[in-house]
């Protein structure tokens, strides 16, 4: 319980509150976490905040019976697959990564910092796009957990 | 003569720049991202226009669109401010083809500058000291180049001619390490900067970072403002930084400050600009100019009582320097700290939201924030979001002083690098004054930050 | 649940009181918490907000037909009925007053403001105690008109 | 020698002397009403505590409850700051008598320059010009008045020696009417004051409001620290200040200066304290001493570089003065704008939340002020909510600077006269200078708040 922060909690709060969705719900390195709003006459739902939680967790091709693990951006910033344009990406789907293996890059206020698996496994999902910005909290990669 | 300025930054300098303007009766157009329509000085400005998304290379990096807007808008004048188009040669040539005016010095100088081996070739002419090296683009002979190691005596650097601000270098610290070396910082610098030449300096171990201040006239009036002291550094980059340097022999830099404002008129320098030395053993060792505003102006403004920005403008305009070198009397001490939004000891960028912001207060306190509460500090930019300064009588009381400022700073919900700041402000070596570039980075492997914990 | 910290709860239950939120549920290592807030107009009620809005309208000695008027305060303040500490008060109930009269005095911020009949009528009610906090549009004298 | 101090103030004046308290080392207590709780300085202080209600009388007017508060907290000192108890001779002397320290003058001096007659009795020995009356206390014989009235001269003012700070005082404009006036203000005296003697004052017709500056330590020293102008006024109180005043001959302000620092030492003063003095036609009339800290102090601050609370402070702890005459340099101009929480042209109290406080900053620019975004102004002190000062090395610069702090102010929620300011800022007599001490009330009877609007 020590690593839930109540203060990242209270911001999603504060997120939803400025917001017009009406439900949120958050998984993070084992932690769950759902906020909803008070329906004001009971539904509705106006349009999604922009750029917000929007990735849906993809299950990939993970077996089902596999345990899996998600990596997550670790602040807002922009996604990067490659070390530099027109470089081949770090990892693709399949790829097997040992722990501390660099799987992409995460730009914020020029500064590049490495999103590393801390996991070991296999690569069943990426769930960001290229070049696109993040949220802190949103799905990466997902790594099939070796047994 | 121009009567409205277009300010072609962002953040605090944005804001800064806006000021100096609206004091001097000119009106202003902020010109900004789509991330960036609440910028406070997008609220402040007489018009406002959005040029582009997030992206800086879409935005405040596209020249064409920023002189379309001028035209646009009806300005006469274009502030780069720092950084983003501040040093681009070929963007203050477009400026200046368009028929406006840049704020800054023409652009030849700024070319000039920037190739840091014709940089200190020029500096070399005008008597400016300069770090001991291949004087010159270190030749393409794998022989020549042991024979010019040997020469220069190790370690050394390899720096890029196109290189600045701490980027395309690299020590060598034996004769072994050297071919090696060159090739890659060349292959490097021939892809950061598209100009393979390298040139080669004296590495010296415990320097300090001070610079001088100078504003140059197009009339071939130019004056220094005094030194600043910038060695508070991490990874280059400038942390804290203080004016007068603690402990210099005073005789020693108004030399070195003559010999600047000097080089100024042999080299057709005009507007403000800053040459930056490393200094070690009581001596001066040139190492580049900017030719722009700096982020840490304001110190030398709380010693001298000028205004660099509106100096810079006024220069602009084809005015004469308002002081002579006899004016400039500096007064007390001021420090400045760079509050970023960043992890205060792993460093790791925290862009967010600031739900309160109180600026500290009070007498010898002054505040250059773009700021406000319920402000989104957003991922796209630099992180700094406010500079704290202090001016004292003495060095004593500018720290009592910002100690004080950063105790009272509110950035409710922003995670910033004051901690680090309260940290370093009771540090011994800081509070001692005169230590050297290298003293923070020496504290982070002493265990500073784990000591400082993250109450 | 061992690991349950109960300062934690209160804390959430606390945050989910402050916030616009109806309902908050946060997963944790094998427990689970839901906070749900009462939907307002569904009985209960808490204590009323201290100070403000409490002095009830006395309908006063006005007769049903006749057609009254209120004097309300026009900003917050300490409501004051006399010019001074011992001297008899400015009006009583059943008195009959001009317009522009001085009906009260309200102090704020060390300031005398005077509270004046902005109707000329007879006094019915006084809503106002001598010396008492009041806030902006509290009702202080109901006049009934002359007809 | 004391180590903490307990500040039995409020708002902007109590974090002032936390921060002055904190740059010196000494730790603090933040004494409060219960309303008061979320007060800047409560926040900050090394120590709080609740004294009382909302009320004043039974907060922080009670003097027992704050001198046990101390005793309580093992503060050795207390700071007034100004109004409340800052001038209340009984309240120094029970802190005299408790055995801590009042930092302020000795209470026999607070009760002596308290006294109008006795205060103006005092500055004639001292050589101090005084305005021409009778000398002392109106006699009880109407005759006597009437030869008196004659003597003295039509206008002039009868005035209660208890009053102060513009209250207690009548306008007599032709001999009839000077028996009734002396009568009325001797009974409104005698309620307001406990002290029903009155004297007479010549009535100046267009007089400025100058004041001087001074410290004065334990060991005979005593400094003056140059003159403020605070004739924009309305009712008495004081709206914007500046130093220097405009126009002035600057032998004429130095003679008087020193004649203030040597009335401190003729009397015992020790601490800060301000002379006031009406200024007629080249000639400066004393009127009254203030025996504290002024709200007014930063102005001097600014131009003269020093720190008056810090001084204040070092005086009670028995240091003497850092400073002697011939260091006090005035560099530049500074103007205070009071910016009180009220209809900026009813100028009806408007206490109320802020949602958001983003105040001004930049080159020249100090913020005194306790507002935070989200502080409520409680309805039960002064609307004083903040002081704006600028700083310039002209009259013209303070004043652009200022204009310019007023355009980027924010106090959303809360109604303040800023827009007033702003008028006035812009206003000729204003930007000239020199104006009397009626200018304000002038133009608002002749229409300048309807001109200004309400936008």
């Amino acid at each position: 319980m020590a690593d839930v922060d109540l203060e990242f909690v209270e911001q999603l709060i504060a997120l939803v509150g400025r917001s017009t969705i009406s439900e949120l719900e958050l998984t993070r390195d084992g932690w769950h976490v759902r906020i909803a709003k008070a329906a004001p006459g009971g539904g509705g739902g106006g349009p999604q905040t922009q750029g917000a939680m929007s990735a849906p967790v993809d299950p990939g091709p993970a077996s089902p019976s596999e345990p899996t693990h998600l990596v997550s951006a670790g602040l807002v910033g922009t996604f990067y697959r490659a070390p530099a344009p027109g470089q081949p990406a770090f990892v693709s789907p399949g790829d097997v990564v040992e722990e501390g293996q660099t799987l992409g890059i995460l730009e914020a206020m020029k500064t590049m910092i490495a999103v590393q698996a801390d996991r070991a496994g296999r690569i069943v999902a990426i769930h960001g796009e290229n070049g696109v910005p993040v949220q802190a909290g949103d799905p990466l990669f997902t790594i099939a957990l070796a047994e | 003569m121009f009567d409205t300025v277009l300010i072609a930054n962002r953040g605090e300098i944005a804001l800064r720049i806006l000021r100096a303007c609206r004091d001097l009766g000119l009106k202003t157009v902020a010109v900004h991202s789509d991330v960036d329509a609440d910028l406070r000085h997008v609220a402040l400005a007489d018009q406002s226009i959005c040029i582009g998304p997030a992206s800086s290379s879409a935005s405040y990096l596209n020249g064409a669109e920023i002189v379309l807007a001028a035209q646009l808008t009806g300005a006469g004048a274009i502030h780069p401010g720092y950084g983003f188009l501040s040093e681009n040669a070929d963007f203050a040539a477009s400026v200046e083809a368009a028929g406006l005016t840049f704020i800054g010095p023409p652009s030849a100088a700024i070319r000039r500058m920037g190739d840091k081996i014709a940089a200190k070739r020029a500096m070399m002419e005008a008597g400016v000291p300069c770090v001991p090296g291949s004087d010159g683009v270190v030749p393409a002979d794998g022989n020549a180049i042991r024979d010019l190691g040997a020469q220069v005596g190790f370690p050394l650097m390899v720096k890029a001619a196109g290189g600045g601000g701490g980027r395309g270098m690299r020590v060598v610290r034996n004769p072994d390490e050297l071919l090696e070396a060159v090739a890659t910082t060349r292959e490097e610098a021939g892809r950061a900067f598209r100009n393979p030449d390298v040139y080669m300096e004296r590495f010296l171990a415990r320097p300090r970072h001070i610079e001088i201040q100078v504003l140059a006239d197009q009339h071939g009036s130019a004056v220094w403002l005094g030194e600043r002291d910038c060695s508070m550094q991490r990874r280059h980059q400038k942390i804290i930084e203080e004016a007068p340097a603690p402990g210099l022999d005073r005789g020693v830099v108004e030399r070195v400050g003559e010999l600047c404002a000097g080089a100024c008129r042999t080299i057709g320098y005009t507007g403000a600009g800053t040459f930056e030395f490393l200094y070690e053993d009581g001596a001066f060792f040139f190492i580049e100019m900017n030719t722009r505003v700096q982020v840490e102006h304001p110190v030398t403004e709380l010693v001298t009582g000028l205004d660099i920005v509106r100096e810079q403008i006024q220069i602009a305009q084809g005015k004469p320097l308002s002081l002579r070198q006899a004016d400039v009397v500096l007064r007390g001490h001021a420090i400045e700290c760079r509050v970023n939004a960043e992890h205060p000891f792993t460093f790791t960028p925290a862009p967010g939201r600031v739900e309160r912001w109180t600026p500290p207060g009070g007498p010898g306190i002054r505040v250059e924030s773009h700021l406000y509460s319920g402000y989104v500090v957003p991922p796209h930019y630099d992180s700094l979001v406010a500079k704290l300064l202090s001016h004292g009588a003495t060095r004593d009381e500018a720290v009592a002083r910002m100690a004080g400022a950063l105790s009272e700073i509110e950035t409710a919900g922003l995670v910033t690098n004051v901690p680090l700041h309260r940290l370093l402000l009771n540090e011994a070596g800081f509070v001692a004054g005169g230590f050297d570039i290298h003293h923070l980075e020496r504290l982070i492997a002493g265990g500073l930050i784990h000591e400082g914990g993250e109450r």
